[in-house]
């Protein structure tokens, strides 16, 4: 038969309740269940097995219980977490300067945008690890300079930052874009039919064109990781 | 009653049938009175036509490979009169059994063959036989998943609860596609995007950038040669010299040189 | 900060479920966690921690989980009265079909079992998540397509199909033949056409496409409960 002991430590991590001795007795053939006493011995043994590990056998009203140290709730909680709001658009145009103008200040971020940046979405941003300070403009007011960090390649997947469409890439695009509209404008119909863009070959920048009705705003392409 | 006395079973079968109230049913009985509940039963531990006639091949303990067909046949009309006789409603499935294995017997019977498109000779049993053992395959297959250990039977998943849960919010997911979009879209309304020049340099050059200035902030003076390292190939050199380049025009680093040929460092800009 | 073996035990304990190494890392600040690496060392020490105890860490198709030994079913068992886990055989037959086959569809699996797979068999082994619709097969009727999921694996305790218990093999049909030309005296050349071909549960599960299921039975009630 196996260990007294292994037996209850089997019985408590298995029960969603707490067991008392006398429910932990009953899990043994009638004619021969062990003493309280034996019941108890064995419990005060498991208690000092679990010392400083991620459980503690505790005892509460109903019987004895195994349960996460209070300490590990920070980590542990994080199995039942919730998605907290999407980054807004200012944030995410903050982001991508950083990215592709670093190294960058604040106020050329503001510059380059036309609106202010919150101090909230740089610390935002910092906190997620994403950017860092990389030194000081030496101007007046000494602004930090910002740039990306490696955990944000690490989550966007990338090896280095050569991997992202450089920024005429991106423009040439939109020009395409632009001059579809400029032939939609000449056709009196207002709607293409699935236009085609031309894919750059060399990137694997898929585009995708939505002619309908907003003709100010260019197509979109979008790219595929 | 018909034939009741055929259909019963070798003495040596050990086998539980069925069990009726409790008790277990090792044989059908010889003759005389069948408990019709017995008799549903035992119907009910087949599970159907293929699995009774497996049963009837495999007590006699014939080679599924060869089939008395006459035999077996008569035997299993014999269990569905039974059935019927017990009034008990048979599965149509066991009478579409019975006029395949009567079609069989009488192409047995049959003095030409019948050939396939190849012209080969084809055993009329061979479809029954690799029915009959398909299925038994996977009722084999059926039994030794039962017996493989599971939860709530043999194992038992340990929990502990955790008392007190914090409330933990998890950073949102950002696609590469949206951090693209945002740029484009940010570049569209800057005027240096549409009306001046956007450089063509690639993104690692200012990824460089910012790995150089780290480096220049944290040491002071970097000898300009350490700038380079000979394993990342031409193509890193290339970038880290536009970098370098790139940072003295935007005023962030100079280089330093004491006298001509001497070391050339670089500093951050003061 | 604990121990990770500790974080990996508490959470493993706390979840309900099997755990992933990617589950594990994500208990941890998204800039820092630690590696895969970390992760399964922690994972190693702590199944080294638990040889010879009543718990045992194993893994499973979808992750890590901390669970009773086998060893001691019988007494953990009687924490529950009478739970009846038995499945039927028209069940357990099915589930065996799926599992070894899939994709199959229902006519498939009526045609290997010689009876008719009942609409209640099906609903409730989907509804413990053992099997899952993975398509339509793309004949008349679009019949679906089952398959065993993530859950099933879990539940009997295995890391991939390819650990299921072998197929029994089938006997060669040219060796019926044989069989037959030995015995057989009223056939005189007996070779045995229309071989089909063994299916095996293997790694290859996508393996069976074969639509020529026609099965020659009607389909009728469910015979057995």
């Amino acid at each position: 038969m196996p260990a007294l002991k292994f037996i209850v430590e089997a019985a408590l991590l298995a029960a969603d309740e707490p067991l008392s001795v006398e429910r932990l007795q009953s899990l043994f053939e009638e004619s021969q269940p062990p003493s309280r006493d034996a019941v108890h011995r064995a419990v005060i043994r498991l208690q000092e097995d679990y010392a400083g590990r991620g459980v503690e056998l505790v005892e509460v009203a109903s019987g004895f219980r195994i349960q996460v140290r209070q300490e590990l709730a920070p980590w542990v909680s994080r199995l039942w977490e919730e998605r907290s709001m999407r980054y807004s658009r200012a944030s995410l145009e903050t982001l991508a300067l950083i990215a592709y103008r670093q190294p960058i200040t604040r106020g050329e971020i503001e510059e380059v945008r036309g609106v202010s940046v919150s101090s909230a979405i740089i610390k935002t941003l910092q906190d997620r690890g994403w950017i860092k300070v990389l030194g000081h403009r030496e101007v007046p007011g000494r602004p930090a300079l910002y740039g990306t960090t490696r955990a944000f390649l690490d989550y966007f997947n990338l090896k280095t930052l050569g991997e992202l469409p450089p920024l005429a890439e991106l423009r040439d695009l939109d020009a395409i874009g632009k001059q579809l509209d400029l032939l939609d404008s000449q056709v009196d119909e207002p709607t293409v039919a699935s236009a085609e863009m031309p894919v750059d070959a060399s990137e694997d920048t898929s585009a995708d064109t939505s002619n309908d009705a907003t003709p100010d705003l260019p197509s979109t392409p979008e790219t595929t990781t | 009653m018909p034939l009741v006395s055929e259909l019963s079973l070798d003495s040596a079968e050990t086998e539980i049938l069925a069990r009726v109230r409790g008790e277990p049913f090792l044989q059908l009985p010889q003759d005389l009175y069948i408990p019709p509940d017995a008799l549903e039963v035992f119907l009910e531990t087949f599970e159907g036509p293929l699995d009774l006639l497996l049963y009837l091949i495999k007590r006699q303990n014939i080679d599924i490979l060869n089939i008395p067909v006459a035999d077996i046949t008569r035997q299993y009309v014999e269990y569905l009169d039974l059935m019927q006789n017990m009034r008990l409603e048979l599965a149509a499935e066991y009478l579409v059994m019975a006029a395949t294995l009567a079609e069989i017997k009488s192409r047995l019977l049959l003095p030409r063959p019948t050939l396939d498109d190849g012209g080969e000779e084809i055993d009329p049993r061979a479809e029954l036989v690799r029915r009959l053992q398909e299925y038994e395959r996977y009722k084999q297959a059926a039994e030794d998943l039962n017996a493989l250990p599971r939860l709530e039977r043999d194992l038992f998943a340990g929990s502990a609860p955790l008392l007190e849960r914090e409330v933990v919010r998890k950073p949102p997911p950002v696609s590469l596609a949206e951090l693209l979009q945002a740029i484009r879209e940010v570049m569209q309304r800057a005027e240096l995007y549409t009306q001046h020049q956007v450089s063509r340099e690639p993104l690692s050059v200012r990824e460089r950038m910012s790995r150089i200035l780290e480096t220049a902030n944290s040491e002071g003076f970097i000898p300009f040669t350490d700038l380079f390292e000979i394993d990342e190939g031409r193509l890193g050199i290339i970038v880290s010299f536009l970098a370098v380049l790139e940072l003295i025009r935007e005023s962030l680093l100079e280089l330093v040189q004491s006298e001509p040929f001497a070391l050339i460092y670089i500093r951050l800009r003061t």
